[in-house]
């Protein structure tokens, strides 16, 4: 038990106060919901409500991509689990300006159940959600709409941000969102299990010296167990995954994202973007941004993942959109 | 037809007993969902029991019927739960109740249509199929029994509910999932059970335990 | 052995190369000397020169902090390890622009030898170089300068860094550094070892289950080794240590840095700044700001730092002066 | 006085000796360092004793005298390890050079005297005294050693020199430190041998084996 938590049962609550805490410039929680996250600055113009969220345990995602130009709101689960109906309800009612709301999250069966019910109370009274979920996770499923969300997940978020905030609809909205996540593809690598707060445990057992390659946000099995081996065979491994799948050809520009799962080393994570880079340029594949740091994590979980977004000029002027979020520069 | 009665007493026990039997087999459901899922499972159910407990005096003091206590009890495993198993499971005890409106006790057959309905609601609201590797494929075999017409007396034929759904647990094993996160793991799934399939037919076994005792009462 | 690196002697500069290809609008690698970061955010103005350094393996310190009215230059050590003196006196050469340069640093021996050698070697050309090495972790002696650098370093070269910025003299600088050294105080938490990347292994030998008080960055030992204990209690204990020797009474005013040596997840992290946010205000102490976070850290380390800094109105604007650096809001 | 006259083969020789003995002892300098610093003492010395490895052939090639070996070898040192010891270390070398400028050979007196001048720049850069616990402590009682106009033949007394140097380290065991990372350490460094002390004796030891060779070809 390496985690300096109270009551492993009480960690989202004080996560949440905390975080609140810390950041009172820029979120509330609702007072009569406190797992919803909102925004503060939403402004008073109206728009499409941007509502995101997922399970905890995966800091600064969900949470830190509320703010201004971002999401309105986040829905907050237990650790690594989907929030109930209730709260995403709430998330709407709450942000809601008349023009409809846009959920997006990780496509896990979970989330899709409990999201899908909030949307239906939601419809109860008229108010419209759409849904977009994200798969950005290569090595989940060959059907591409059966795969996982895992750190792709802050572009389509921040896509369909921009676009409410440019003033579109929600069904240009939505589609924005869309575009985003198919253009979107990740694949991670774990060499640790995450500690889960409850129990003081590992989720599995991982020997050490071993990595998953393929490894979930949550844990979830991956492809394949094997001895870790030099960053530089790693990347290769992961990016050739990826453009196996990705139709990224020379010429092409990217945006990149080197993410930490929470454990590794940010000198490794560099280490790691040195031969992204070197690998996209002997292909021509050109890097128009990049970020690399934990941006969506598993708790400790030692390991990374590799997002390439395949850019062109709709795609790059939503992520240059300018933007407010704790802590977060993106 | 049996003429065994259940009271709200009865069904309020259950739902007490429900923690305990939480507490004891967390960590074996843990282990199920660590290998195939994110191993959560027992967490999951615990975190959702534990307000149950927290609540049941209240429930009971307020609620008018046995329906709405199954609902109450849905509604808090909905609302705390969250991930799969809390909307699969709060569908469960919110659909048990829906035929039972007034009522303070149910017969045996009634009780067995309750459980029916409630399996209905965790298919609509899952979509799994037989074989796709969830708690579907205890719930099934499950059902089946409840389904038949038979003379049997009412613990005989729980017992022999309760055994259909554990083979049904067992029968998971082989399988490569189709629904969960353990759909993604391909071949890898292979020889492990479902975790929700194991806690399906231990709390029916909680049911089973407390039918024991009403019968012989 | 979870890290993903290539040749464990070959991590810095591989981690160099990283980071200045994805950072290349801000900053670059000295042509002639590969251990020198420079920003290419300097722009024309004469100016002091802000140069800060140490060794490798607490990324983002130091070189995520070279940037727009930040640093110009950051030196770069091996891993755990004091830059050596001809880079520090080539990074003098590379930023001053005539009006002399102030190096910060924490106060490590070996820190002090090679930086002093660096200035003398500028000394023998004609360039003022003056020093303030940072003093901020309380337990690490009595004697105030005595202490060890840790996480409070970034505030000292930010209040510098924003008084060069300004157009200050030297001395003004060297001033504004000192005033932020003085007024900072932080005290850490580890929960494991760092792993070395030249050996695959960890530094030293921590009990999982066990914590110690007060260790340094570089894994030096602390002031006990004790069972973890809950969060709060960890945070009181720090908080004990620190208002103990710092002067922060009733209607003061702070910057409080909560941050993850590298290897606690960003969850813990709110919890703990929850706590801290409880016991100041408790206390009448007002926080002005916070940053949470992986601001300076040991690799993957597990455990965090908690630090305070003592605001008035010099040090409030200095600390609010916008800056432009890579990956961090700040 | 000795007629022993060391050429630059043998001090090459030493040069090129250092790797492998800091490979051997790496990990051991290295817990020593674990238990009262950063654990890298052992790291700072290979990365150090690498690069003179690889240059070790051009210096010799290029290098007028003794002087300017010892010279090179100390700004390699200054120039790749960085931290305490790559100054200390740095700066002996290159002070034992200083002495000896145009000179292919010296004799073992002069030899002395270099050693001298090296300990003598590692105090000035440290400002260590004796009893603070780093390598001074080895460093001081050795000195003693070599300033001593003894008559003995130059291996005993480089043999009492190393040993001096060894009790030396010894000596730091019980003590408190007053510099370096462990200075914060207070009673804790108790019961600890200082890395760099131990690091000293054991690479003069390295002189002292090929000093038996020269002596009895
Ligand atoms: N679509 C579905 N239909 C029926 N049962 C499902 C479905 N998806 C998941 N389950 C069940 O839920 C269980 C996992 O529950 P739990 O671990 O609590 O949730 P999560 O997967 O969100 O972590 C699985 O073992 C499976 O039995
Ligand atoms: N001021 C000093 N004078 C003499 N020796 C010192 C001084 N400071 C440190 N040392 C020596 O340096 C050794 C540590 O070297 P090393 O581990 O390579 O450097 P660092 O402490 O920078 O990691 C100590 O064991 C001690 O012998
Ligand atoms: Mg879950
Ligand atoms: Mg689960
Ligand atoms: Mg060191
Ligand atoms: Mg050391």
């Amino acid at each position: 038990m390496k985690r300096l938590v109270n009551d492993g049962y009480e960690v989202v609550e004080e996560l949440l106060e905390g975080f609140t805490k810390a950041n009172s410039d820029y979120v509330e929680l609702l007072e009569h919901d406190k797992r919803v996250v909102v925004s503060k600055k939403r402004g008073d113009k109206s728009k499409v409500g941007i509502i995101i969220g997922g399970g905890s345990g995966h800091e600064p995602l969900f949470i830190n991509y509320v703010g201004e130009n971002f999401a309105d709101a986040s829905v907050v689960g237990n650790v690594n689990t989907s929030p109930s109906p209730e709260p995403c309800y709430n998330a709407v009612k709450a942000v809601d300006t008349g023009k409809g709301c846009l959920y997006m999250y990780g496509n896990y069966a979970g989330d899709v159940m409990n999201f899908d019910m909030g949307a239906e109370m939601a419809a109860d009274e008229g108010i419209q959600v759409e849904t977009v979920t994200i798969t950005d996770d290569v090595y989940s499923s060959e059907n591409i709409e059966d795969r996982r969300g895992v750190a792709g997940d802050i572009f389509v978020f921040k896509a369909a941000a921009a676009a409410a905030a440019k003033g579109l609809e929600l069904p240009e909205v939505k589609a924005a969102a869309e575009k985003a996540n198919a253009a979107t593809r990740s694949m991670g690598v774990a060499l640790s299990s995450c500690t889960l707060p409850a129990t003081g445990k590992n989720i599995f057992e991982m020997e050490e010296g071993d990595m998953e390659i393929g490894m979930g946000i949550h844990g979830e099995p991956g492809v394949r167990r094997d001895k870790i081996r030099p960053a530089d065979e790693v990347v290769d491994e992961l990016l050739g995954y990826i453009l196996e799948d990705h139709s990224l050809d020379s010429g092409d520009e990217t945006y990149v994202l080197v993410n930490g799962l929470g454990g590794l080393p940010l000198m490794d994570q560099y280490i790691v973007y040195r031969r992204v880079e070197q690998v996209l340029s002997e292909k021509g594949i050109k890097v128009y941004k990049n970020l690399v740091g934990n941006y969506a994590t598993s708790m400790d979980m030692v390991g990374m993942s590799i997002t390439l977004v395949k850019l062109d000029d709709e795609l790059k002027e939503l992520l240059d959109y300018p933007t407010d979020i704790p802590n977060i520069k993106f | 037809m049996s003429t065994l009665v259940l009271d709200r007493e009865y069904f309020i026990n259950v739902f007490r007993d429900m923690l305990p039997f939480v507490d004891k087999e967390s960590e074996h459901l843990q282990q199920l969902d660590s290998a195939i899922g994110d191993g959560d499972h027992g967490i999951n159910l615990t975190i959702g029991f534990r307000e149950v407990a927290k609540q049941l005096d209240t429930i009971n003091e307020n609620a008018a019927d046995i329906s709405t206590i199954f609902k109450k009890v849905g509604m808090l495993l909905l609302g705390k739960v969250g991930g799969s198993s809390g909307p699969l499971y709060g569908s469960f005890f919110m659909k048990a109740g829906k035929d039972v409106t007034g009522k303070n006790e149910v017969t045996f057959d009634e009780f067995c249509g309750m459980l029916l309905n409630g399996i209905e609601s965790i298919q609509l609201r899952g979509k799994a199929e037989l074989g796709d590797k969830t708690m579907i494929d205890a719930f099934l075999p499950g059902a089946e029994v409840l389904k038949q017409d038979s003379p049997e007396d009412p613990v005989e034929k729980f017992t022999a509910f309760v055994e259909a759904m554990k083979e049904g647990a067992e029968s998971t094993i082989p399988l490569i999932a189709k629904k969960g996160r353990a759909m993604r793991l391909g071949e890898r799934a292979i020889g492990h059970k479902d975790p929700g399939a194991e806690s399906a037919w231990m709390m029916m076994e909680v049911f089973l335990k407390r039918l024991k005792e009403a019968a012989s009462a």
